[in-house]
């Protein structure tokens, strides 16, 4: 659109795919709080899980005349679509967190490698358990492709060792409550397990309570993703062995300080930006504090 | 011609029918006759397809028929005017009376102006002033009994039931009703007709038959047989009431309405109910009379606190001017109101007798101010049950299973349970048979004994001829008489209920 | 003078959208722009497609919870047929579908859940909430089945213009949601078919007295209602190119919002198609304002939440005088 | 006669949990055990208390699909005035409260927006659906807000007992939920309101005439639903030891799925607070089943479905009879 305007202040958009999990809220709010420190106005798009409804906020962002989006994709192949109509309007957008499967649409993403932070929280497992026993997984939301990608990350490692049995593979939705109910019941099927390894921290914390009042809580271990505040806390405790945790605040921050130097005039960007995801356990704790290093 | 041979019907463990036989000739109206619950809307909902598992067989012109639901009873030529309103309130009076025969043009589309006219020729005929797309839900029960015979009409059937059809239209709309009747008998058309105003039956029927518990007592030529010997047939013992003598204008006001008024719902100019004033005395029946649309239904329901907001005027019972804005507070009062429509406005249908009746006095039958206690409430139903001799499985049944009649009488127990002083009856009798008619004229003679004061809305005058003690007359919303019953006449009274006359006080 | 009570009726659901449409325009510029107007119509035209079908449902005193997972297994169907066809690995068969076949299959299957919706409410007396609530988890789990929790991708250009594709200026999708809409308001105003769901909506006793067919036509409206929901998902699908094995999830209450904005009784019988468009028209201008101003998400739930109570609250002073 | 109707309607709902018992005891050997069957109960305490006011608004022919909502509200704000108290910037002032203080206000602020909904619909005669479904958003809104969408954890042992502590071998939460259902049984059956709320659903006119306070009974209801949706949430909050501004979504579906499987019809006047225990227990013990047999997350949806439509299929086959 026209940039006679260029004396009013520029808009940043952040779409986020959800806003009902705190990691998420964390991530948007980082990236619109940086954004409003460059000098910007900014503003939440909260996309629900839903790529259509995130489509919705694409059209209304472009005719609303936003100058960059920060953006944190429902799904890989859904929201190509949508990052494109923002293209072809001449809006750039900075993927934070998780990837889209193009290499042009987007300007530049910045990501967590979910898959391969899944294989270092599966080899930390291996060891902690000794490369045997009974174990359970917690999967996210089965329509969401970062339940997979953790997984597979997860399975690429354990599987290897014949004396793993995954006696239990459910879903909780990445919700906590709903993980520990089906902890509990999946505690009176198989008494006997060794390790729970959670798609994400809210289920790990969830499964956690399930042991707790079970009075297992001591005997199994659990191992969730994020690095969510009460995870790192219950990690100081020992009450969670580890987690993946996930770099929210470098990944907000990077996108905004690309779309500030976009807006400036800078055009080659590096179409992917991998921010690792680092393994958290008692050892290294200390080192890291709720959503980032210390 | 339509014959029964051997019907029976079971509804669960009650017997509605056993072994009915009868016929009904063509060019003849045929009345079926009967106490409430003596089977008769049943019996006609077998003829009509409405029910279709049933013992025994029907003989449609020689020929045994079997109905698989009411389309095929009307294919084979029978249309039935149900007893209990069956019309869709948010259609129109087109829409209901073509529903399920709806005309089509040659696109397969609904030709709605065809239809429209049409229903105005019927509406004609019947001589019913209303706009063929009014919504049924907008029209008053006896406009609505109007509708359901147009529709009846309208399938051009050979022959024709009418449970009822008068029960909830006035004199002047039967009139009407009795002519077409004529008419169609006139085509050779077979006409079964329900009621229990014996007044009208000797005035229309050809034929009897008489229902008893199920099973039919008694046909022959409506012309062989007298009054009496028809109410001895269909209830097995004598019956009669006395002409009220008595006048207590000397007894003390109780209740005493002062300019009542009631703004139309929607247009605020208008009145529906224009400066009414009367008193009603200790122990006195006061009956109202007027013709449909007289604006009765609306002051009951405006002294009963029904309309807080539209109403205004001054209502005094007992020398405490009392305001009443709602039915709790009418309750309160002292004052009770049995409605018209017992089914919309009367009854929970799904629920059960027991807790129809006690639904007013609940707060009577608390242990500690807070739990019911179910033996106190079992004795107050099983009390009214008997006293009413209302014809019940069980005080368990749902108050649906019950016929039209004794429906009627729980109502008026759930009121009697109050012990009001003030009782406000809106067509208390109507659908309901002689010999309850007499109980119920004898029940409100009895209280009124005990120093109850009744107004009662009907529309029929021999019932306000025989109970009240004075007769008030309303004509569009205006009290037009105000009659002693000494100096009372049919003719006296129809002639201030058609004619606007100067407003008496 | 019922006439009349009518037309005060319409008034109030346009007043309504009309309000909210002044203040969003007095609020910021970018409301009143053929764009942003083409932009409401496009995101509204899925919600239109279902709430269409659920009001031809609701008109019959009925639900269909089932909508959001019907649109989201129909529209995994589809976009699976057309990309991958149909395999049988016992017999080594393999059909291929065209666009307008896997389409059609799409709508067919759409159809079909509705009819078997239809078929246990019917048949077994199942209240339809339940009925449909029960489909909306079965359908789900078909969803995640057939597509193993994985979304089906990359539909080709052709495919991807019904959904983001404009003829005459205007989106395929609008343009779609005007036939489906005009086809519905005929159909309930005009013919047999409309007349009997109103009437059973209204008075089933009396409609079965009637001689109407209840259950042939309740078994209609469930299979019209699924495929309509299933058009929502072949449309969302071509939108955003992809099938999404959680699309749809919760479209039910913004559905049955539209419908029950647009003034059509839960306890059936009365309400009309054109109310509900204007009901679903109403929760997207919403959308769409509550992102023009820059309200905070949080806060636009609380706003939404709000304006949806008003707007009723509205529509329904106008009839409280009665 | 229709006593025997009552008893055998009794019978169904009780022979399709049976049932489900049997099968799920014959297939895994961990199904019947104590703890399990303590396991089931502890998770379906909180859906019975949820359903149980749900119950009570069915009755009355409405419906309230904010509880899901009303519960993450009422369990954050419990959460967040025990652990951090109220402050209010503008005047310095802070007031603590202890556990029994919080729970209170937050049983307190479920009643009040209940009443709220009750208002909506009474005053302004807004359908219970829109009124409802307007609160779910705008609680979830202010959870959000109150949140600012993170968790409130750690609340200490005390508090964490009300949600996994026991007494006398028997969960805490259980406890809660039977003496919520024994009120409720109390109430619906032996007393006044229980009465007023029968007919008010089963012919809204009738009890008007009645003298019955059709607003004040409507009001009473939804506030009590509000506030059993608020324990819901004291119980949810205690057992996680952590308020989730994300807990109770979809939540309402769950709660009308348990009181229409328990035989209530939603269209009012029928139905009973036992018949919803027994749905909610029918729901857990499926949720349980499902998961001691792990079968796939995929599949457990279309069984789940299509269990609940069996055991109300059952449920009807019994009625129709008649
Ligand atoms: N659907 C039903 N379920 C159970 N019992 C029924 C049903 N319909 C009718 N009955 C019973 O069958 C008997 C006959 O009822 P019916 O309605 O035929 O009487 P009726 O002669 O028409 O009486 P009324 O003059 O009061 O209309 C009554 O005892 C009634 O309670
Ligand atoms: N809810 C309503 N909607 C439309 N018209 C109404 C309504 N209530 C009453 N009326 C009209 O108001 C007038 C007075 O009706 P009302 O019922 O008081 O008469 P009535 O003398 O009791 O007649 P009926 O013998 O039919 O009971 C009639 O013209 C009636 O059609
Ligand atoms: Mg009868
Ligand atoms: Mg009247």
């Amino acid at each position: 659109k026209s940039k006679s305007a260029a004396d009013k202040k520029h808009k940043i958009a952040v779409v986020v795919s959800t806003l009902n999990n705190p990691w998420f809220v964390f991530l948007a709010g980082t990236a619109a709080d940086k954004a409003k420190e460059l000098g910007y106005d900014a503003k939440i798009f909260d996309s629900q899980n839903n790529t259509a409804l995130e489509s919705d906020h694409f059209e209304n962002i472009v005719v609303a005349g936003f100058d960059a989006i920060l953006f944190n994709p429902t799904d890989a192949d859904g929201s190509i679509a949508n990052v494109q109509k923002a293209k072809d309007a001449g809006i750039p957008v900075f993927c934070m967190d998780r990837e889209i499967n193009s290499l042009t649409a987007a300007t530049s993403q910045i990501l967590s490698d979910s898959y391969s932070g899944a294989v270092s929280v599966g080899k930390y497992f291996t060891q902690q358990l000794n490369k045997k026993g009974n174990y359970v997984e917690l999967l996210g939301l089965v329509g969401d492709n970062n339940t997979w990608a953790r997984s597979k990350g997860f399975h690429s490692v354990v599987d290897n060792y014949k004396n793993f049995k995954m006696v239990a593979q459910q879903s909780a939705d990445f919700d906590q409550n709903k993980a520990m109910e089906v902890m509990e019941s999946i505690l009176q099927a198989h008494p006997d397990i060794d390790g729970v390894f959670c798609g994400n921290d809210a289920m790990a914390l969830g499964a956690y309570q399930a042991l707790l009042s079970a009075g297992k809580a001591d005997k199994i271990k659990v191992f969730g993703f994020d690095g969510a505040e009460d995870v790192i806390t219950s990690i100081k405790e020992n009450k969670v062995a580890a987690t993946g945790m996930q770099f929210p605040k470098v990944m907000a921050e990077t996108a905004a300080e690309y779309a500030d130097e976009y807006i400036k005039g800078k055009r080659d960007f590096p179409q992917k930006v991998p921010v690792a995801v680092e393994l958290v356990t008692a050892k290294n704790i200390n080192d890291y504090i709720a959503y980032g290093k210390k | 011609m339509l014959e029964a041979k051997h019907i029976s019907k079971q509804f669960g463990g009650v017997k509605a029918l056993t072994d009915v036989n009868l016929k009904l000739y063509p060019g003849k109206v045929n009345a079926i006759i009967g106490e409430n619950g003596a089977g008769k809307s049943t019996l006609m909902k077998i003829f009509s397809g409405v029910h279709t598992e049933y013992g025994g067989e029907i003989l449609l012109n020689e020929k045994n028929v079997c109905f698989a639901g009411t389309k095929d009873a009307e294919a084979a030529g029978i249309a039935i005017i149900h007893q209990e309103l069956n019309l869709v309130p948010y259609l129109t009076i087109t829409e209901n009376i073509f529903l399920g025969s709806e005309l089509v043009n040659h696109w397969g589309l609904l030709d709605k102006k065809q239809m429209q006219d049409k229903t105005r020729q019927l509406l004609k005929k019947l001589n019913l002033g209303i706009h063929p797309d009014t919504k049924i839900a907008s029209l008053k029960v006896g406009q609505q009994q109007l509708v359901e015979i147009a529709k009846a009409l309208h399938i051009q059937a050979d022959v024709i039931i009418m449970d009822e059809p008068t029960s909830a239209i006035s004199d002047k709309e039967a009139d009407n009703l009795f002519s077409i009747i004529a008419q169609l008998k006139a085509e050779g058309k077979t006409i079964a007709y329900i009621s229990h105003k014996l007044k009208e039956l000797f005035a229309v029927a050809d034929k009897y038959v008489i229902l008893r518990d199920g099973q039919t007592v008694d046909a022959g030529d409506m012309k062989s047989v007298s009054q009496d010997e028809l109410i001895h047939k269909m209830t097995g013992r004598q019956l009669g009431f006395e002409k009220s003598g008595r006048t207590i204008n000397e007894a003390p006001v109780l209740l005493s309405v002062k300019n009542l008024c009631l703004r139309h719902w929607l247009l605020r100019f208008t009145n529906v109910l224009n400066n009414i004033s009367f008193d009603l005395h200790k122990g006195e029946i006061l009956g109202v009379y007027g013709l449909m649309g007289a604006g009765r239904t609306e002051m009951l329901e405006t002294i009963f606190g029904l309309h807080p907001k539209n109403g205004s005027g001054t209502i005094i019972v007992n020398d405490q001017d009392i305001k009443i804005k709602s039915p709790a507070g009418a309750i309160v009062a002292g004052i009770a109101l049995v409605p018209e429509d017992r089914k919309l406005h009367g009854l929970i249908l799904n629920q059960t007798v027991k807790s129809n009746i006690s639904i007013t006095v609940l707060k009577q039958l608390e242990r500690w101010r807070f739990l019911l206690s179910s033996g106190k409430e079992k004795e107050l139903s099983k009390n009214y049950i008997n006293q009413l001799g209302i014809k019940t499985a069980s005080d368990m049944a749902a108050a649906k299973s019950l016929s039209g009649g004794n429906q009627q009488k729980i109502v008026l127990a759930k009121w009697m349970a109050t012990h009001p002083q003030v009782l406000l009856l809106d067509e208390p009798t109507r659908g309901v048979d002689i010999n309850a008619k007499a109980e119920i004229y004898k029940l409100m003679k009895s209280m009124a004994a005990r120093g109850i004061g009744i107004v009662m809305v009907s529309s029929e005058l021999p019932e306000i001829l025989a109970v009240s003690d004075r007769v008030l007359v309303m004509c569009e919303g205006k009290l037009t008489a105000n009659i002693a019953i000494e100096e009372a006449t049919e003719a006296g009274i129809l002639k201030y209920a058609l004619h606007k006359t100067e407003t008496i006080a | 003078m019922s006439q009349n009570k009518i037309d005060i009726k319409k008034f109030q659901s346009l007043i309504a959208l009309l309000l909210l449409c002044i203040v969003l325009g007095l609020m910021t510029d970018k409301f009143f722009t053929a764009e942003n107007g083409l932009n409401v119509l496009r995101q509204v035209a899925v919600n239109i497609c279902i709430a269409t079908g659920m009001t031809l449902i609701v008109l019959t005193a009925g639900i269909d919870l089932s909508v959001g997972s019907v649109l989201a297994l129909c529209g995994a169907v589809t976009a699976g047929l057309f990309k991958n066809g149909l395999e049988f690995p016992s017999s080594d068969l393999f059909v291929g579908f065209t666009m307008l076949g896997a389409i059609l299959a799409g709508l067919l299957l759409g159809a079909l859940i509705g009819w078997i919706n239809g078929f246990s409410i019917t048949k077994f007396n199942v209240p339809p909430f339940v009925a449909t609530l029960a489909m909306l988890t079965i359908a789900r789990g078909f969803t995640m089945l057939y597509t193993k929790g994985h979304p089906i991708s990359n539909l080709g250009k052709d495919f991807a213009n019904i959904g983001s594709g404009t003829f005459i200026e205007i989106p395929v999708p609008v343009w779609l949601a005007i036939v489906v809409v005009i086809i519905a308001v005929v159909v309930t105003q005009k013919t047999r078919l409309g007349r009997y769901i109103y009437a059973i909506g209204g008075n089933e006793q009396a409609a079965k007295l009637s001689g109407i067919n209840i259950k042939k036509v309740k078994l209609i409206v469930y299979s019209l209602a699924g495929s309509l929901a299933a058009l929502g998902g072949i449309i969302v699908t071509a939108r955003l190119d992809s099938a999404q094995p959680n699309a749809g999830i919760s479209y039910e209450l913004d559905a049955i919002a539209a419908v029950v904005i647009g003034g059509t009784s839960l306890s059936g019988g009365k309400g009309s198609v054109r109310g509900t468009v204007l009901g679903a028209i109403i929760i997207g201008v919403l959308n769409n304002g509550l992102v023009l101003l820059n309200v905070s998400p949080f806060w636009q739930q609380v706003v939404k939440g709000a304006v949806i109570l008003l707007a009723v609250i509205i529509d329904k002073l106008g009839e409280k005088k009665e």
